[in-house]
């Protein structure tokens, strides 16, 4: 880990990035304040489920670090995001605020993405390039291609970034997907968040190889397998991807390795099918823990941060919990609008 | 007589079948150790092994190829989409193959498999876990649609699905899984595939519905009974190919007729219905065919409010009912 | 007047579009050095380049997946698919898909596409190359249908299309491309979304048509009249949404209806408009609104007579005319 | 090349097998033989639409070599195809008729594989398993994992053989299938017939690499590329994947080189899209050439042997021609026939 204040500007060939190639301490202090934020939400809407008050949570936890390194790594001002639906720190990332998501989990009025129409995190973002159309997966992976190939024709050196899941990748649009981006080597980068399992099913069933990143070579273009715990690592991987991007350098597909600490969504028992011992590593591997202690080694979070960090989040979370739970359903005759243009 | 859940119903067939003829399994997404998001193949991998309870990968469309494949090869694969809504990807391959195979050559060839999938709203499912897709299946002559709605039809009619010599689509509305009860006999019973049911019988008007929506109808009808309008209430069971004859010869005795299906109102199952009735019972009827069904909007929204606008319910189908019984 | 064919005018509206509008492209297999398979896009390639005039490979999802994307990110993607029969693999994309985008995002993104295909039999296609698939997409609320079947019409509403703000699936039936010819105006023209034509005013009896069918239904319509019956042919043109107003305005001045298409029978298009002639126009009504399409057989077969058998005929239609003026 | 008249019985290790590993001089002259068969009747269907008889031909000129040596190195009585469009040396090769094939081009009563239904060569024949349902492209790959599958449960050592082009493998339903059939190590053998287009598509925009045997890496099996005009080539690339098959050793991906010596169909013109020199390079690779100046110096062809069979396959083709255009259409009544079981 090598944190450092003073940014190389030489990498940042093109147009207005958020951060270079090196990221400084206070991008890691910010990236950690970001990934307790979410961590803290992510607690509470579990909750809020266990409450009977949120109808559905898919947690984001134990892909904290890989979410946060993804968004710091490219600018949410003009890149594209098409996310997945474990995305709760992406979507922090980018600047959605806890009041915004919780209004998704409890689907009230004034939910930016889809005004209440969706599950939460889906819809689309209005100040950010940032969507999530459907709940039917693999369909974002051609999409996305289709957003990178606008950018291409126009020459605007913008990067997509689409995410999914290690069992996404088994759907046949992300073989289309990737196979048409590698033909027209378009700015986009394939964020595969492997956590081993596609809600029961284990990667020994979801596909014969060791990692996705395999499939990369069958598509002319260079894929990696990092530790999705690394929120550095990723960082430097997507760092690099982008800027080759922008750069007519084509595709990358970065694939982390990540665990999913909670079940599937809040519907789901992940005793059924995970053994113990399982369950057990897979906790040793939450980037909590290991990112607070790098960041405490290398002298950048003490007590005092650390402390502060985490009531602020609590603190932002119970106000926003508050006014998301006083807030009304929305107006249910909007609920015939948006079918098509309204002229 | 047992009393059991439709989701009950649905896995005591399979699991009966599965005793019965070695050449049925079950393949789908989180069917094996999780015993299926609904828990309808529940203790199969247990019993019958990896190689009869198939945890497939992420990808529909080829669930739908491979037990086409499997069928042809002579095994009777009873695949499980996740949900309705997830099905779209295999269309091509149940829509666009399974339904021709026979046909297509000479009968030759033909694909026994069923393909089951969770349907329909109700339950806060959003844009993506409510959804109603019948009509691309019914519409396409060589694919037999089954939806039943108790646990009597379900059992019955997936036992007959499994055993049947073509492709056959079984839908399962998500909210009947485990609101709906009901009796079944202890011993093996079979139902025959295209016959409608009656579930109710009324001289008043006769009501054509079929699956979550024929228990609301049902309730209407108990409603409108008190205010002494006897509805009889026809189940569709299935919906291709459908049994004409039951509803029109209802329609025929009633002299009104409601078609209610809870999926987009345009271009729906109803439309046929409601056509067939205008047409072929044109003589007998007091008052024009009514439609009640969901609203023209691209799917059912998340919000409470939302979905409760766009489900039809007994209260809103008792209003239609009174309308028509005054027409 | 230029007089030209159906495929003329679909080529010259995306002619004119992509030179007014730089964020036109189309993409497809085989538009580009082939110019189509039918020739749609013939000299695109040399006039607008590789950039604007995509080859994709054989993938139909993730050309409507991509086609998505790019309307999403401000472009105007026209997605040819190569033949209707092979849409099957891309309706996830167009109809799970697109037609959610603007409603599931609350209005903040929506995706304008036009997603062109050649439909239709009668042209010795077989199985697969004779498909008329419309009620998947007409059913579906956020989805614009068109079925042209004039040049007249086909231009007008394909430009219409390519500026429209909502997902539009176009189609064309193959066997008008060349077969159908007409005058269409030098200077540019757009006619308007969702607004049936009454190709030939009558008195006698309505008849509700779309695409190839039209055509035989004026054929038909011009053989009656020399037997003294004048029926009023009315051209849908927008399958969804649905103009409803024009036939239940003719039908109400007929006082008989007829419903005719290409596609099988049960729960097709013509379902839907006889059921609403039925319900809001019963009172108008002097006999059963008549369907007449295609038999429920799997899809059409490729031996001449049993295509002459599948598709109407003039002769057919007007037979069944014949039967409905003695009605 | 290696003729042997004495076939070595060790590798034949599963079943009863038609041929051994190693072709015998009659084995060969028999390749020899179907290919000249092949070509003419291909050469009779081209007349015969020219003559507005036969509505629609895709040619298989070109691909000859590599289709008869699939069937030699499997065995007809027990594995299963699922053929592509383009199969005339195929369906040739597993017993069908210059008869029924052209009762198929002429449409005509007593059709063996759809009645008349189908396009020619479409449908199923009756004594071997050998299908071909659709036209979409690209569906005949999972549907080959389900066969496969089918016969791996009941422990039966048969082959399925899946055939497709360089353009189906982009479909989504060929990473899907590809997938499973890693997973499972079905005994399946991929079959892809390169010949470079996809209709007017040239494998530059069909995919970034070189040889979609590249993608069999992501699968976890193995993937080949051959010389598809090299008969024994892939004769023994096939023969000793479908042992492995038999064995338990799983799928193989072969793609077999070959050139479209016509355009994609009777519909098309190639030189719309093909360059002068193009269609000379593609000329120069016409298998049977090549295969008989190999068999001609190998001793096992000479004039005689020669002249006897084309005449032969030219009068076989002539009495079928003859036989098919007398024959009468279907009777139309059969036509509502099959739609469901008819009990
Ligand atoms: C097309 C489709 N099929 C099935 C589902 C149901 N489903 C939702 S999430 C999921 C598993 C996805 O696994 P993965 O891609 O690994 O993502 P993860 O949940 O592990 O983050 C499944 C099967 C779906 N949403 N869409
Ligand atoms: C799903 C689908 N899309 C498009 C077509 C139209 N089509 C028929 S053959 C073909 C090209 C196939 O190319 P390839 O797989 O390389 O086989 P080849 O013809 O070269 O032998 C296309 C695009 C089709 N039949 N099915
Ligand atoms: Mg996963
Ligand atoms: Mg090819």
């Amino acid at each position: 880990m090598p944190p450092d204040d003073s940014p190389s500007a030489a990498t940042a060939t093109s147009g207005q990035r958020v951060r270079s190639s090196k990221l400084t301490r206070p991008d890691l202090l910010e990236m950690y304040r970001v990934m307790a934020l979410s961590r803290t939400l992510d607690e509470r809407v579990w909750l809020l489920n266990r409450q009977g008050k949120a109808a559905i949570v898919a947690a984001a936890q134990g892909h904290e670090a890989a979410q946060i390194a993804c968004v710091f790594a490219t600018d949410p001002s003009r890149d594209h995001y098409l996310i997945y639906y474990r995305e709760l720190t992406t979507l922090l990332a980018v600047g959605l605020t806890p009041l915004d998501l919780l209004k998704g989990f409890l689907s009230k009025e004034g939910e930016p993405m889809s005004g209440g129409r969706q599950f939460p995190t889906h819809g689309a973002c209005r100040n950010v390039d940032l969507f999530s159309f459907s709940n039917v997966v693999g369909t974002q992976l051609p999409q996305a291609a289709g957003v990178a190939l606008a950018d291409k024709m126009r020459g605007e050196p913008n990067v997509t970034v689409v995410y999914f899941g290690d069992g996404a990748a088994s759907q046949g649009d992300c073989h289309e997907a990737m196979n048409f981006a590698g033909i027209h080597r378009l700015p986009i980068i394939f964020f595969c968040e492997n956590n081993r399992y596609a809600i029961s099913v284990p990667l020994s069933k979801q596909m014969a190889v060791e990692n996705i990143a395999a499939r990369a070579a069958g598509y002319g273009f260079p894929g990696v397998t990092l530790d999705g715990t690394d929120p550095i690592g990723v960082y430097e991987a997507v760092y690099a991807a982008a800027e080759r991007a922008r750069n007519g350098g084509g595709p990358t597909l970065i694939e982390v390795m990540v665990e999913r600490l909670f079940p599937h969504t809040s519907d789901d028992d992940h005793t059924r099918y995970r053994s113990a011992e399982d369950l057990r590593q897979m906790r040793s591997r939450d980037p909590l823990p290991t990112f607070e202690a790098q960041l405490r080694k290398a002298g950048i979070l003490d007590d005092a941060t650390h402390d502060r960090i985490w009531s602020e989040a609590k603190r932002l979370v119970n106000e926003a919990t508050e006014e998301a739970e006083a807030a009304p359903y929305p107006q249910v005759d909007q609920f015939t609008r948006h079918v098509f243009a309204e002229s | 007589m047992a009393v059991m859940t439709v989701l009950e119903a649905v896995r005591q067939a399979m699991l009966e079948e599965m005793r019965r003829d070695s050449r049925v399994f079950v393949m789908g997404e989180d069917i094996g150790a999780r015993g299926g998001v609904f828990l309808a193949t529940d203790g199969f991998l247990q019993e019958f092994g990896e190689q009869r309870v198939i945890d497939t990968p992420l990808a529909e469309s080829s669930i739908a190829g491979i037990a086409i494949g499997a069928a042809v090869n002579g095994m009777r694969p009873i695949a499980e989409i996740e949900f309705a809504d997830f099905v779209w990807p295999a269309m091509n391959q149940i829509v666009g193959e399974a339904s021709r195979i026979r046909y297509g050559t000479n009968g030759n060839k033909f694909a026994p498999l069923v393909v089951r999938m969770p349907y329909g709203g109700g339950v806060r499912g959003g844009l993506y876990h409510s959804q109603t897709i019948d009509v691309v299946f019914a519409h396409q002559p060589g694919l037999i649609v089954i939806a039943p709605c108790t646990p009597y039809d379900a059992k019955g009619l997936l036992k007959a699905a499994i055993r049947a010599d073509d492709p056959v689509v079984f839908l399962e509305h998500k909210r009947t899984y485990r609101l709906v009860r009901g009796e079944v006999p202890e011993e093996e019973y079979i139902l025959p595939i295209g016959k409608a049911d009656i579930k109710r019988a009324g001289s008043d008007m006769t009501v054509v519905s079929y699956g979550l929506m024929v228990h609301y109808c049902l309730e209407a009808a108990r409603k409108l009974s008190d205010e002494g309008v006897e509805a009889e209430v026809v189940d569709l069971r299935t919906l291709a190919p459908v049994d004409r004859e039951t509803f029109l010869e209802s329609v025929r005795r009633t002299s009104k007729a409601m078609v209610v299906y809870e999926d987009n109102r345009t271009y729906g199952i109803g439309a046929e219905i409601a056509a067939t009735i205008a047409q072929d019972a044109f003589h007998d009827l007091d008052a024009p065919v009514v439609r009640l069904a969901g609203p023209d909007v691209p799917a059912m929204a998340f919000a409470p409010p939302f979905e409760a606008e766009f489900m039809l319910s007994p209260e809103k189908i008792a209003a239609a009912m009174r309308d028509l019984a005054a027409y």
